[in-house]
């Protein structure tokens, strides 16, 4: 059977570009691919990752110059014909800009970077990213951005509550809602949201550094073998 | 002090305020044939300072061991080279970026991670890993505060910019830092020996070019005024200086050379770092036996009316000096354009071992190579030990000084100072995870990355103690290579090699020259027994404010291997009913300890000799007790002793569990725990392997004891002592740091 | 035609401003009371080469709802300086 | 009194503005050419409730040049406009 092939998207100053690479290729079925930014075709992928980083230094705001980028026009098209669609940190950061999925990512509201490990309420899996998942699993991702408070007007948050949109929501080391939960300051503690179709999900925390028990947690793979199922 | 650039006229007064003696100037020109012009010597002056040159520090550090089977490049390139077999290599390199820092913290921290990146990747490696060593002053002062808290922040932002996980470093503070911080850097790179590059301008006729950022006036003078002189009370004049780092043009700098660098366009290339386009093509030209030929006016500036001495000097960030064929330019260009950075050619490669600069048609400066990089003066000279030493030395407490110091006290203010309290608030702040290689990130002993393709592990730390350094040069160099040595070992690593960044005060004193002079041989003795060769390494002299000198701080970087990552001795690892066992003798020695500086206010007393043997024999035993997989955990025994060992032994393990420590009752209890005597770890064995564990160990003839156990209740029990509660204490360690920093901020 | 264009960025009013919190608080800290419902936004200064002066302003405003400021929770004003020719 | 301040941050000029250039840059390649000198700085705006109003001026300098800016690589301007009693 042929592989399953994954874009996999760089622009200047993607920094979890291979990361990403890595995640998909240790997918049995899954093929990455690279696309560069300045390409206009997606190579017949059948699934795309924004990966994380700093695109364009994070200048301005987090993901707000690379929604501009010629691949992006490409993407955007890719995803309203119903291709799966994952943003991870700043992948989701740009999606948000692009307007591909609601809200902004905001300054954190410690103002400082945080990169910690980080547990995660899996809140939705009937999505095709979260299928893996238990309902209510609780998972470990790490997080590491400075810009991953989540916002948007009240009547959005209220909607993407009652549409089960949410997908991750920060946990504390217990499962529940404490006060060390929420790293960042995000509404409602959203870690991650999909679109309303369905089939573009973007979240804060890297399933792309949980792969593996020895780097600390192996709960990441879920999402890429979803993601890797849903394109077959 | 103020230099006007529009004076041609080279009068004594200018050759002064360049920081050149009348001597030095008298060789200038002889080597010249005639004076200099006024760019030629703002030339000599940096290129001849201390930062560039090396004029009190080169002739010392030829002492160090510099060679060994596994060493591909020692010191002298970008940064030095280590064999880790399957045909891969390490580059590793320390920096560092005091005054800058001292001057604008934030920039000053995060242009001194991008320098040092720079040096690794343009040897050809990826940079896999960053990691800081930092002093300040005490946490109570704003100034400081506002310090650390953009020193921290100027890291982060720019190593995880650029992609690179910071995975270790250290941070201290002690007011002999207060009115100069120390900031140190070091970055790690991996990559095939085949790849590894270096700093040729070779092969006359071929191009030289500059890629990336356009050159501005920043850091005009940077080299050799911030790094070379003394904090004084007109820092502000140099203000105007300061560098602005830029690591998104960074990460495509990094990127855009490594391809580069694999395409094979690439014959020589170097970053410019101090004294920016001057150093990197004169040092080019002299490792390669050319000469070179500049166009000044070809290099794209962000100013307009930039004069030649600027265009020199300026150490503008994130450019690259490269040495191409220019019959292959169009690759080159295609490669610089896919990453959107500007290259320029800017002149060539010559035979006549001439660096010559010209301005359009105008030649401004025609300098023998040698006499820039070769020629520095060199000095050395011979001083007897200083005053201060010898009442230090002779500290002998009376008996039962101690006696009123309560241990259980003496442990909480030990943990909550903020020198041994957790790390968090800083490294939370670091990306340590991206790359997916780390499997031992900050908070334990040492970081441990995996070598991905192989089965091999990286250990990686960095360590040094300016008040043992102070207390006693030799002893305090020596144990600084020591304690790095035991924090590798304590994950199950053999160390390899180190880099070291000296940070001392100003070497034409005689007591500093004398304790740079000392804890150079304790390094490098050290270095000679533990089988650690010095392969690459930075001195940063002057650091010192009107309070006076730091203290004399080396600060070593050390890598060691792991054959197979899976025998890692994990961070945490034990259940209750485990044992704890001491390998090594029991503690005695307090002089220069933590004790006495944080629960006594005292510095003095000689920190403890280091007896190399000893090192290697309990490091062996670490390793034997590993390979036959009957460790737990294990912390090495440093700052704060025993005492501290086992406490940040306890927070590495589950929340329910507790320590029992039992001292021995012969000897001296606040020795057994807090004494800093080298050479012991603190390791937890199952009930059942305690036996096989001592019977190795006593063949190997190291000392130990069973020192007490692993518990079910969550308290740290001092056995015929005292108990406090687990989580007092661990709150304490946690909120030390976050509680000072709470308090208010300012920009000053 | 050159013109001097400056942009001013602010969260929109109800978006919580962390950045000005935080400063408002480290003002009182040092001494400085008083000071109420500060906000952090951007400044953004250019210059810009028009061939037609009529539609520099629509030129700016797009390139301010486009790129520069994120109208999900942001709000901006521009003000463009026309100046003689050089 | 309670007075409104508006301050203007700036980095120095010659001092590279990475973020500035980026976006200059960014500009281009999405059509709109002929942006020159861009520098992106701060704005910040706040009331402060001052006893004494001849005072006011001196505070917010101070307030600039202690916190809000940092003088070593940024030059910062600021008004303030005082209100009528409320
Ligand atoms: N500046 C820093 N950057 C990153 N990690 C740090 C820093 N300072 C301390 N750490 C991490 O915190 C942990 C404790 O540091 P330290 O107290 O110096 O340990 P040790 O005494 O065992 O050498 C280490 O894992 C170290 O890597
Ligand atoms: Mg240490």
């Amino acid at each position: 059977m042929s592989k399953v092939s994954i874009g996999v998207v760089r622009f200047p100053g993607t920094n979890c570009d291979q990361d990403v690479f890595d995640a998909v290729a240790d997918i049995e079925l899954a093929r990455p691919v690279w696309l560069w930014h300045k390409e206009t075709n997606l190579q017949d992928v059948k699934g795309v990752v924004l990966a994380g980083g700093f695109s364009y230094g994070d200048y301005l705001r987090a993901g707000a110059i690379a929604r501009f980028s010629p691949i992006m026009e490409e993407v955007i098209r890719f995803a309203s014909d119903g291709g799966p669609v994952l943003g991870i940190c700043n992948g989701f950061q740009i999606l948000t800009e692009a307007e591909l999925l609601p809200g902004a990512l905001m300054r954190n509201n410690r103002l400082t970077f945080v990169c910690r490990p980080q547990r995660l309420r899996v809140e939705a899996r009937d999505t095709p990213f979260t299928r893996r998942y238990a309902h209510r699993q609780i998972v470990s991702f790490p997080v590491a951005h400075a810009e991953g408070s989540f916002a948007a007007d009240a009547s959005v948050i209220e909607r993407l509550e009652d549409e089960g949109r949410v997908v991750f929501r920060y946990v504390d080391e217990r499962g529940g809602n404490g006060p060390d939960a929420n790293p960042n300051g995000s509404m409602n503690d959203i870690a991650g949201v999909i679109n309303k179709v369905g089939n573009v999900l973007g979240l804060m925390p890297h399933p792309d550094r949980a792969m593996h028990e020895m780097v600390g947690s192996a709960d990441g793979r879920g999402i890429f073998e979803g993601l890797v199922e849903t394109a077959a | 002090m103020t230099i006007t650039l529009r004076d041609p006229e080279v009068t004594a007064d200018v050759v002064a305020a360049h920081g050149i003696t009348t001597d030095e100037y008298e060789q200038i020109c002889t080597l010249l044939g005639r004076d200099p012009n006024l760019t030629e010597l703002g030339v000599f002056s940096l290129m001849w300072s201390e930062h560039c040159g090396y004029k009190h520090s080169r002739a010392r550090l030829a002492d160090l061991p510099s060679s060994g089977p596994r060493v591909l490049q020692g010191p002298g390139e970008n940064a030095g080279a280590i064999d880790i077999g399957d045909g891969l290599a390490i580059v590793f390199k320390m920096e560092s970026h005091n005054h800058p820092s001292a001057v604008e913290p934030y920039q000053g921290a995060a242009t001194g991670v991008g320098g040092i990146l720079r040096d690794v990747f343009t040897m050809g490696a990826r940079p896999i890993a960053l990691l800081n060593s930092l002093r300040f002053g005490e946490l109570d002062d704003p100034h400081v505060r506002y310090l650390f808290r953009h020193v921290v922040a100027g890291i982060g932002d720019y190593g995880n910019c650029v992609g690179v996980p910071t995975v270790g470093g250290e941070v201290v503070f002690d007011n002999a830092y207060r009115g100069n911080p120390l900031v140190n850097a070091m970055c790690v790179g991996l990559l095939a020996q085949d790849d590894l590059t270096r700093g040729f301008a070779s092969g006359p006729g071929n191009a030289v070019y500059v890629l990336g950022a356009s050159t501005g006036r920043d850091g005009i003078h940077g080299a050799s005024l911030l790094a070379s002189a003394e904090l004084g009370d007109d820092t502000a004049e140099s203000r105007p200086t300061v560098q602005v780092g830029d690591p998104f043009t960074e990460k495509l700098l990094l990127e855009a050379t490594l391809e580069l660098i694999g395409s094979g366009v690439v014959i020589g290339i170097q970053d410019m770092g101090a004294a920016g386009l001057t150093s990197s093509s004169s040092e080019m030209a002299t490792r390669a036996g050319t000469g070179i030929e500049l166009d000044i006016s070809l290099v794209p500036r962000r100013e307009p009316a930039m004069s030649a001495y600027e265009v020199l000097l300026s150490e503008s960030q994130e450019r690259m000096l490269v040495v191409a064929d220019p019959h292959r330019e169009s690759e080159l260009m295609t490669i610089a354009d896919k990453w959107d950075l500007p290259c320029t050619r800017i002149g060539s490669v010559t035979d006549d071992g001439v660096w010559r600069v010209f301005e359009g048609h105008d030649e401004v400066c025609a300098i023998p190579v040698e006499a820039l990089t070769e020629a520095v003066p060199k000095y050395v000279r011979e001083v007897e030990p200083p005053a201060y030493l010898a009442p230090l030395h002779a500290w002998s407490p009376d008996p039962g000084w101690l006696d009123d110091i309560d241990p259980l006290t003496a442990l909480t203010t030990l943990i909550a100072a903020p020198s041994l309290a957790n790390k968090r608030w800083v490294f939370e702040q670091y990306d340590h995870h991206v790359r997916t290689a780390t499997v031992i990130g900050p908070g334990a002993d040492a970081a441990l990355l995996a070598i991905k393709g192989t089965k091999r592990g990286l250990a990686l730390t960095i360590d040094g103690n300016g008040r043992y350094v102070y207390c006693d040069p030799y002893r305090g160099g020596a144990l600084a290579v020591a304690e790095a040595a035991r924090n590798l070992t304590a994950v199950g690593a053999t160390p390899l090699a180190i880099t070291d960044c000296l940070n001392f005060g100003n070497p034409e004193k005689d007591d500093i020259y004398y304790q740079f002079v000392e804890a150079l041989r304790g390094v490098g003795d050290a270095c000679r027994a533990l089988d650690t060769p010095v392969v690459s390494g930075n001195v940063s002299f002057y650091n010192q404010s009107s309070a006076g000198a730091v203290y004399p701080t080396p600060t070593i970087g050390m890598i060691g291997l792991l054959q197979d990552i899976e025998k890692r001795v994990p961070p945490g690892r034990a259940a209750a009913g485990d044992r704890l066992l001491l390998v090594g003798a029991d503690g005695a020695h307090l002089g220069g300890s933590s004790l006495l500086k944080e629960v006594l206010g005292q510095v003095t007393g000689r920190p403890p000799a280091v007896d190399f043997e000893a090192e290697r024999t309990s490091a062996k035993a670490i390793r034997a007790l590993n390979d036959a997989g009957l460790i737990g955990s294990c912390r090495d025994i440093g700052d704060g002793g025993l005492a501290v060992a086992a406490a940040e032994l306890m927070f590495g393990l589950g929340a329910d569990l507790g320590v029992e420590l039992e001292t021995s009752d012969d000897s001296d209890l606040h020795g057994v725990l807090f004494g800093e005597d080298s050479a012991r770890y603190l390791v937890t064995v199952t009930d059942q392997d305690l036996v096989k564990a001592t019977q190795l160990l006593a063949e190997l003839e190291v000392m130990h004891r069973t020192c007490g156990r692993v518990v079910a209740s969550a308290a740290y029990d001092i056995v015929g002592v005292g108990l406090v509660d687990r989580g007092t204490l661990e709150d304490l360690w946690r909120n030390a740091i976050p509680n000072a920093m709470q308090l208010s901020e300012s920009n000053r | 035609m050159t013109a001097q264009v400056e942009v001013h960025i602010q969260l929109k009013p109800g978006m919580l401003d962390p950045q000005g919190e935080t400063l408002e608080n480290a003002l009182a800290a040092i001494g400085y009371q008083g000071v109420r419902g500060m906000r952090v936004g951007k400044w953004i200064t250019f210059e810009i080469e028009a061939d037609n002066p009529d539609t520099v302003e629509a030129q700016v405003d797009e390139m301010c709802s486009r790129l520069l400021a994120n109208p999900i929770i942001e709000r901006y004003e521009y003000q463009v300086t026309r100046e003689a020719h050089t």
